[in-house]
């Protein structure tokens, strides 16, 4: 007899049953007719681009039915949707070949995000307080036209700004040709970790303002200096799926892997060779080797072309670069420099990289500029096993402002599209004050976060995977990639895409757009684009020679004893990420922390300073400082300490909100003075224990729990 | 011989029967509060899951199993002591081997409990269970959990049977001696016993036959409780010393927690006439041999482990010889040899008492055993990676401490409608016609030696 | 032939970025627990990068090794199950049957590779989260222990549909979410009883071994070492 | 639990149950064999007028779920039929509003059972829809006629020959 | 007559009461014998010394060996699951269970024979006294004839400590 059985006999019926189950709100919910046609059950991939970072992956996602809340004509109830359940790599795309990372992977649950923005939003509170009303699309529209009517009425059209992302494609083409049409200034892109140094140098050495692509796959020597390429650095996937090839890609062919970097990040990890530099000073070793490449007459000082004349001192053999020089100005010993340098130049087809950290100096430019003529020097570029610049149809175009541009001007409407500079910039730059300065700000993005809190009007554009997307990217591939895709899904809430927004707004200004925009939705400027933006215009070639400069750092050394070395989450990247929670849920692969900021310490320092694991530790430049539990690593040196970039956010959806810190707040305001992007390496702090563990480092396992005596069983 | 020979002892030995002071109910308040505070702590986690309990990944086990592991070692109090102590006909067992038995039935079904407070889906425990249903599952005769199924299951009915049986002949005296509600409940509970030539012989050779199978069966119940731990691979439970070491380990714990409860009767039910320091004594005595064989097996399993070297049994080695679990360890070491090897070593301490102290410091030295052989294990696992660390959570505590309760009212409630002694045996203890030995006499003897 | 599903997890290509585990999460409708209970130990990845770094500064070094269900052969989790919701199916996958789990979590304690995770609480996923999860997959409610499984709905899906187009499995064509992710391709999944299979052939390698392979649970997953780099004799 | 969401219903998804009498019936499995349907659709009526199971139940062939008929389905022949009747008016104007059906399932698993059945496979083995659903000819609003516990899968199987590993089932 | 006994405090006496009523023919079967403790030093304790106790005992612990073996080894076959790379039947861990089956079956055994042989439970019968209780030994005979109740009486009563008692 069966449990069901039993109980029939026993007379209880499922009256009881029925009875109670009606009494849930689902079953009393209405049910709305499907707009599609579904089978259930079955999966159907659709095409789409990953948005989270500039990489471009193409995704597909795999759609199945499901039963969805939505509103329909502001009734609330329940429709059979397709919807969207997984992202994947594209295998037909060249960037991502099938793959994706974790931050794609994680992209699904920025539609299915609890606190996304679901309809228009209309301030209601004190500016930051966060206070709003739900407006409906045509009372926010109005009032958005209305405010860009007046200032276009008083002629003060040059008053409205916009900020975004850094992207690329019709989509930004379309908010440029908006602007100007209005205009208005060119809009400005701003994210943290956004390669406008290692760009600018490119553009001196090759003419392409342009992250190069690598042929890791072909390289048998790497030498990288501080770029996060398996991690956070330009197209990670690509780079990923190119260097399983370099390691094991053809039978007893494997390619040596130095990485150079005062602190091992996640790609250095993987390193056979991990060579210790002072911070700023991975150009001094890249000229180094140079140096010793020329004096030993492995290659002629010429190879180098433009490259190297535009480093003072090449032609000559870059004397004041000698191994006992670069030993003491880099750390490394001059017999390893020697040796890396006879090994980069032999066991060729050889790249050298640089990015991240390594640029985030006063001198970036010039760090750059030392790796290029580097690669020249030994014949990598555009050559198999080097690095190359992918042909695009829109080259990436150097921006026309900056987001010091954009603050400076005092904006009267700014325009905000996904870019957080309130998180992304240091205190003392106060960015935030002037925002809050602005009279009228707009904000696209689909969460609330530290900037678009300050915002008056809040327009909530749709998730990627509802709406059209494009994917040009600017590097990871051999050969030009260029894709649109349709909304894999119906869209879940009452938003719109913001080139829609744009184009309504554009219909509606008392004023007409003159000429006015040829388009009615974004699906028709995906089918015939507009002209691309001109480029600024290129620097002219200057054949100048550009002369090393040592990295300055913020604060003195006696005060400040350490230099302060943030570095790209692995799971929250800038920072714009720290909302999904399957990312924040994920183990950080060199420390296992999950849910919280950490600071890496040397296991020396933290001797001396009395810091065990878990301590609360305060970091504390001349600009500020921030806690957080302490992270003992053997992969930091004594002189610095990291803390990873991605928490701390004021206000960012119920995952992200005040958890962690944020070590950016307490930057010194320094640029690479040539681009204007941020030096966020350049920073020296004090440190000092505050407490004992709070609780709040999560670990997920790992540091607590392992013993020195017991690494690496297996 | 005249017939008020026997009366006065069957006059004491039921009095508790009939009268009840005030403190006793207000004991059983207090206690019948804790425990039903411990049954809300299960409903609680019945309601919310097993994550309101400290367990983790990689720490499954924790308070639960320990306390299961104890309260089954408790249970080897009686029924093997008892049933070693009749088979060898030692005289001083008498007054004692109820007081024994009481504690294993109840100590087996608290500790029984446990396992089902511990799983994730405890409604589903029946699927332990062998019977027939429509999914034609069964259960996986290989796993030690079922192992310990059967043989708590026959181990309870084994107790219950050792302890029920020689009761119905005090039943039948009670029976006699009492009129109305209570008559006709000890009516029933005697069963009709008349006390016939052939029931009592009946009942002896029973009582022998059951004494001879609980005894494999008692040791084999321990044995299988270490075999949980024994059969995974997990550092420092693989080995094949548990079975013994286990049990030995259930004796010891066992002999004190019998030595506690029989001071407290002694005390509270003023049977002062018939727990006599002697039979502390050689309890006590018991109490050392088994002490002298904890230290033993300990040593030995220490000894090979360190002498083995092996990477991930030397971690937990070291995370309990001074690492974070030191504490406990020493403490541990403490409790089960520093303190009672002295005192029962030293016939001037081994009083009442003496013997008292040192078991209370056997029982809190046990249960630290069962907690270091569980969690320390499971937090250092062959990947240091996985390791980790546990920490017991509210329930888990309050529910511990109600099974405490739980055993002191349902040995409280017993001696109060049973009497606590058994009459009947202990009248046979003073039939005049075997060679009477003093007391003094008979000490070690006695405990082996069989009555001409 | 039956198929016998195996893995092999080349460290030297692993870079420790976890794609695999994100990958995890989508496909099997792992739940995240939050801050507090993962503070408590409580977090779920059927596969993990572990992390071991070997000398101090500055000739530290670090290894990643990816570590999911090895689906043993001679799998320690099993025997102990008392239900048989743990044991081992003709293909050698190592099942585990959500419905006949108890929860007495003893095939955590046993598996040697803590690769079990135990569901404390029911899961929890704010609405409209739920809306991400993969409707192939059981959730799983509190009391009951789950872990990698190979992603057998793919399997099953797979091996479904090559019956209904009257066809063979292709190598490669089958994958799990995580070797699917895998950008390096580090995860190498196939059926090592097909001799030709890429798996089949990689766990013969040289540099293969296995994890904890002194346990004898005989693990299905190979995991191959990571090579350190040795001048070119010729040039 | 926090506050519920703007559709009324609670604003976490979770495997719990509600309350203790929800678990109390999922554990036993009691479920009422008829339930309140939002129409009285008779399977007989149609099946009588010779329309087969898929017309209505698209899914069955092709996946998992068998699918339960929108509106728009019953409108496919209802536009033309029987468009007199006050129910077939009833379904038009819900179609108008853009209001579905709610129909509630009669057969099905509780989540417990961790059942993942699929239609597709025995549809293709041939078993018919009556093996497990009884003859809806017979039966006007559908109810459950089929008792579906373990057993009875496990019997076909073993009689059919097919895989009776628990992963086939349950995973 | 329904009974005649007589109630002895003494086992010396009861000893000689029940030899007295053997003198009087009766059969040993008819002689009843109660007491509040078994007295193994007398020879009246001994009369029903023979018994198959110990061998129902055996067979049961064979019974459940057999059950256990059966349990194990069929339930096994029927869904013949494999963990662990183990037999399909198990012989190793299906022995603790076999064991353990067998112990309870000897257990079981052992107590229903003895609830069984020893008649309980039961009524009280006719023949009871509750100063058997109280510490006194009865030695009495049930449902004698009324010629053979006088005689009973007489001889009872020729013990020395008795109280003869009878009930109609």
């Amino acid at each position: 007899m069966d449990r069901r059985r039993f109980l029939k006999v026993t007379a209880i019926t499922g009256t009881s049953a029925a009875l109670a189950s009606c009494g849930h709100p689902e079953n009393q919910i209405i049910r709305f007719v499907p707009e599609e046609e579904l089978t259930p059950g079955i999966a159907v991939w659709k095409p789409s681009v990953c948005p989270l970072c500039s990489a471009g992956c193409g995704v597909i996602a795999r759609v199945m039915d499901g039963d969805a809340e939505v509103f329909r004509n502001g009734q609330p109830g329940v429709t059979r949707m397709g919807l969207a359940r997984k992202l994947e790599g594209d295998p037909a795309h060249a960037v991502s070949q099938g793959r994706l990372c974790a931050r794609g992977q994680a992209a699904l649950q920025v539609t299915y995000h609890p606190d996304r923005i679901t309809t228009p939003l209309r301030r209601t509170g004190e500016r930051g307080n966060g206070a709003f009303q739900e407006v409906s699309w045509d009372e926010a529209l109005g009032e958005l036209v209305s405010r860009i009517d007046e200032l276009v009425g008083k002629g003060q059209a040059s008053a409205i700004a916009f900020l975004g992302r850094p992207r690329r494609g019709q989509r930004q083409a379309l908010v440029g040709e908006f602007l100007r049409a209005l205009g208005a200034p060119a809009p400005v892109s701003f994210a943290l970790f956004d390669d406008g140094v290692a760009r600018h140098a490119n553009e001196l050495s090759f003419g392409r303002y342009q992250l190069p692509t690598l042929d890791l796959a072909r390289t048998r020597y790497l030498i990288n200096f501080g770029a996060d390429f398996l991690g956070t650095w330009n197209s990670p996937v690509a780079q990923g799926v190119a260097y399983g090839r370099m390691r094991q890609g053809q039978p007893g062919v494997r390619a040596k892997f130095v990485q150079v970097e005062p602190r091992v990040s996640q790609t250095g990890a993987s390193a056979d060779e991990w060579v210790v530099v002072r911070p700023g000073t991975e150009g001094v070793v890249a000229l180094g080797l140079a140096h010793v490449i020329m004096r030993e007459g492995l290659r002629p000082a010429t190879a180098a072309g433009r490259a190297g004349t535009l480093v003072d001192g090449w032609a000559g053999g870059l004397p004041q670069f000698t191994p006992q020089e670069v030993e003491r100005r880099a750390g490394v010993t001059a017999e390893r420099l020697e040796r890396l340098a006879k090994e980069f130049v032999t066991y060729g087809p050889s790249l050298a990289v640089i990015g991240g950290a390594a640029l985030a100096h006063a001198n970036g430019v010039v760090q750059a500029l030392a790796v290029n003529a580097l690669n020249a020097l030994v014949g990598s570029v555009d050559a198999p096993g080097g690095i190359s610049f992918m042909p695009t149809e829109a080259p990436p175009a150097r921006p026309a402002r900056s987001l010091r541009d954009l603050v400076s001007a005092s904006p009267q409407l700014l325009l905000v599209d996904e870019a957080n500079p309130v998180f992304a910039t240091p205190s003392a730059a106060r960015v935030g004050e002037a925002l809050r300065n602005i009279p009228f700000i707009a904000s696209f993005g689909s969460f609330i976060d530290d900037t678009s809190v300050l915002a008056d009007l809040i327009l909530p554009d749709h998730s990627f995977l509802e709406s059209w997307t494009e994917s040009s990217p600017e590097s990871g591939a051999m050969e030009a990639v260029s894709m649109t895709a349709p909304p894999a899904m119906r869209p879940l809430y009452a938003t719109r895409a913001m080139p829609d927004v744009l184009l309504e707004v554009s219909r509606r200004l008392s004023r007409p757009l003159d000429p006015p925009l040829p388009w009615q939705t974004f699906e028709e400027v995906l089918q015939a684009p507009p002209a691309a933006a001109p480029a600024a215009p290129a620097r002219a070639a200057s054949a100048s020679p550009v002369t090393w400069a040592d990295a300055q750092f913020d604060g003195d050394a006696a005060t400040y004893p350490f230099h302060l070395l943030p570095y790209a989450s692995q799971a929250l990247h800038d920072g714009s990420l720290a909302h999904l929670p399957w990312l924040q849920e994920l183990p950080d692969p060199m420390t296992t922390a999950m849910w919280c900021s950490w600071v890496e310490i040397n296991a020396h320092t933290a001797r001396q300073l009395g810091i065990a694991l878990g301590d609360m530790v305060e970091v504390s430049s001349a600009h500020g400082s921030v806690r957080a539990p302490a992270v003992i690593s053997p992969g930091i040196g004594p002189e610095a300490v990291a803390m990873p970039v991605g928490q701390g956010h004021e206000t960012f959806t119920r995952y992200a909100s005040g958890r962690g810190a944020n070590p950016i707040r307490v930057l010194a305001p320094v640029e690479e003075p040539a681009t204007g992007t941020l030096a966020w390496s350049a920073t020296r702090v004090r440190l000092a224990r505050v407490g004992g563990p709070d609780g709040s480092l999560v670990l997920f396992a790992g540091a607590t729990r392992e013993r020195p005596d017991h690494h690496g069983r297996g | 011989m005249n017939r008020t020979r026997n009366n006065p002892l069957a006059d004491d030995l039921v009095r508790p029967l009939f009268h009840t002071s005030v403190w006793f109910y207000g004991a059983v308040l207090v206690l019948a509060t804790v425990v039903l505070a411990g049954a809300a702590a299960w409903g609680y986690q019945l309601w919310y899951g097993i994550g309101v309990a400290g367990i983790n990944w990689p720490v499954f086990w924790g308070f639960y199993l320990t306390n299961f592991v104890f309260w089954i070692g408790i249970s080897h109090a009686g029924t093997l002591i008892s049933a070693i102590l009749r088979l060898v006909n030692a005289r001083w067992r008498r007054p004692v081997t109820r007081c024994a038995e009481v504690i294993t039935v109840f100590a087996l079904m608290i500790g029984a409990m446990f396992p089902i407070i511990h799983l994730g889906r405890p409604w589903l425990a029946f699927w332990l269970a062998p019977y027939p249903s429509a999914r034609e599952i069964w259960p996986n005769f290989r796993s030690p959990l079922v192992w310990d199924f059967f043989a708590i299951n026959t181990y309870l009915t084994g107790s219950l049977m050792f302890l029920l049986l020689p009761m119905i002949p005090d039943f039948a005296l009670v029976r006699d001696r009492s009129t109305g509600w209570r008559r006709r409940i000890y009516g029933a509970l005697a069963l009709g016993w008349q006390g016939t030539t052939k029931q009592w012989h009946r009942l002896e050779s029973g009582m022998q036959i059951m004494a001879i199978a609980i005894i494999p069966v008692a040791v084999s119940v321990h044995t299988i409780v270490s075999f949980d731990f024994s059969m995974a691979t997990v550092p420092m439970w693989h080995s094949t010393i548990f079975g013994p070491y286990f049990v030995a380990g259930a004796i010891f714990s066992g002999i004190a927690a019998l030595i506690v409860a029989m001071a407290a009767l002694r005390k509270l039910l003023h049977l002062e006439a018939y727990l006599h320091p002697v039979h502390f004594e050689n309890l006590g005595k018991l109490l050392l041999l088994m002490s002298l064989l904890w230290a033993y097996f300990v040593f030995a399993e220490r000894l090979t482990v360190w002498y083995g070297n092996e990477h991930s049994e030397m971690a937990v080695f070291w995370a309990t010889q001074r690492g974070e679990y030191a504490p406990l360890y020493w403490a541990m070491v403490v409790c089960n040899f520093v303190i009672p090897f002295p005192i029962l070593a030293l016939r001037q301490l081994r009083t009442i008492a003496g013997t008292v102290v040192a078991s209370f410091a056997v029982l809190i030295g046990m249960w630290l055993e069962r907690f270091l052989i569980i969690v320390p294990s499971l937090a250092h696992k062959p990947l240091p990676y996985t390791w980790g660390d546990y920490a017991p959570q509210p329930v888990e505590i309050i529910i511990m401490v109600a099974t405490f309760a739980a055993m002191i009212l349902l040995y409280m409630l017993f001696s109060k409608f049973v009497p606590i002694i058994s009459i009947w045996e202990m009248k046979v203890g003073n039939q005049p016609h075997p060679p009477v030995v003093t007391e003094a006499e008979d000490e070690l003897a006695g405990l082996w030696r069989a009555r001409p | 032939m039956a198929h016998r599903w195996g893995m092999v997890v080349d460290l030297d290509r692993c870079t420790g970025c976890e794609a695999c585990v994100t990958a995890c999460h989508a496909e099997n409708n792992i739940p995240t627990v939050g801050a507090a209970e993962a503070a408590r130990g409580r977090a779920m990845h059927w596969i993990r990068v572990e992390r071991y770094w070997e000398g101090e500064f500055p000739e530290a070094r670090l290894t990643f090794r990816p570590v999911l269900c090895q689906q043993c052969d001679n799998a320690p989790c099993e025997a102990v199950c008392p239900t048989y919701a743990s044991h081992q199916t003709d293909e050698g996958l190592n099942a585990q049957v959500y419905n006949r789990c108890i929860g007495t979590r003893y095939c955590a304690n046993a598996c040697m590779y803590n690769v079990r995770f135990f569901n404390f609480f029911h899961p929890q996923w704010e609405k409209p989260l739920q809306l991400q999860l993969n409707p192939d997959v059981s959730l799983r409610e509190a009391g009951v222990m789950e872990k990698c499984t190979f992603c057998v709905q793919r399997i099953k899906a797979a091996k479904s549909e090559a019956r209904a187009e009257e066809r063979e499995l292709v190598d490669g064509a089958l994958q799990p979410a995580c070797a699917q992710a895998c950008p390096a391709g580090a995860l190498v999944f196939g059926d090592l009883n097909d001799p030709e299979s890429r798996v089949a052939r990689l766990s013969e390698s040289p540099r293969g071994s296995k994890l904890l392979e002194e346990y004898g649970a005989e693990p299905k997953i190979t995991y191959l070492q990571r090579q350190g780099w040795h001048e070119p004799d010729a040039q | 639990m926090a506050q519920p969401s703007r559709w009324g219903t609670p604003s976490v998804f979770t495997t719990a149950h509600r309350s203790a009498g929800e678990a109390f019936r999922a554990f036993f499995d009691m479920r009422p064999d008829e339930v309140d349907q939002p129409v009285a659709f008779s399977h007989q009526l149609h099946l009588e007028k010779e329309l087969v199971c898929t017309d209505c139940h698209e899914g069955v062939e092709r996946g998992p779920v068998a699918g339960l008929p929108s509106v728009n389905t019953c409108l496919i022949c209802h536009s033309q039929i029987a468009t007199d009747r006050p129910i077939i008016q009833e379904i038009t104007a819900m179609q108008e509003k853009g209001v579905d059906l709610a129909w509630r399932r009669v057969y099905g698993y509780t989540r417990e059972a961790h059942v993942r059945f699929e239609h597709a496979p025995h549809i293709r083995a041939g078993v018919d829809c009556s093996t497990c659903h009884g003859d809806m000819k017979q039966q006007t609003v559908a109810r459950r006629v089929v008792e579906m516990d373990m057993a009875f899968c496990v019997n076909c199987h073993k009689a059919k020959q097919a895989s009776n590993d628990c992963l086939t089932c349950h995973f | 007559m329904k009974a005649v006994y007589a109630l002895y405090t003494d086992p010396d006496a009861a000893q000689l009461a029940v030899d007295a009523l053997r003198a009087e023919g009766v059969a040993e079967r008819d002689i009843v014998v109660m007491s509040s403790e078994p007295f193994e030093e007398y020879e009246f304790s001994h009369r029903d010394k023979a018994t198959w106790l110990h061998w129902i005992a055996g067979g049961g612990g064979l019974l459940g060996m057999f059950a256990g073996y059966l349990l194990t080894s069929t339930t096994q076959q029927l869904w013949p699951l494999v963990t662990s790379g183990m037999p399909i039947v198990s012989t190793w861990p299906n022995t603790i269970i076999v064991f353990e089956m067998t112990m309870l079956g000897a257990i079981l055994a052992t107590v229903i024979a003895l609830f069984v042989t020893a008649s309980l439970p039961s009524r009280l019968s006719q023949l009871y006294d509750n100063a058997v209780t109280q510490g006194y030994i009865l030695v009495g005979v049930d449902g004698p004839s009324d010629e053979l109740a006088a005689r009973l009486d007489r001889a009872l009563a020729s013990v020395e400590g008795g109280q003869v008692k009878s009930i109609a």
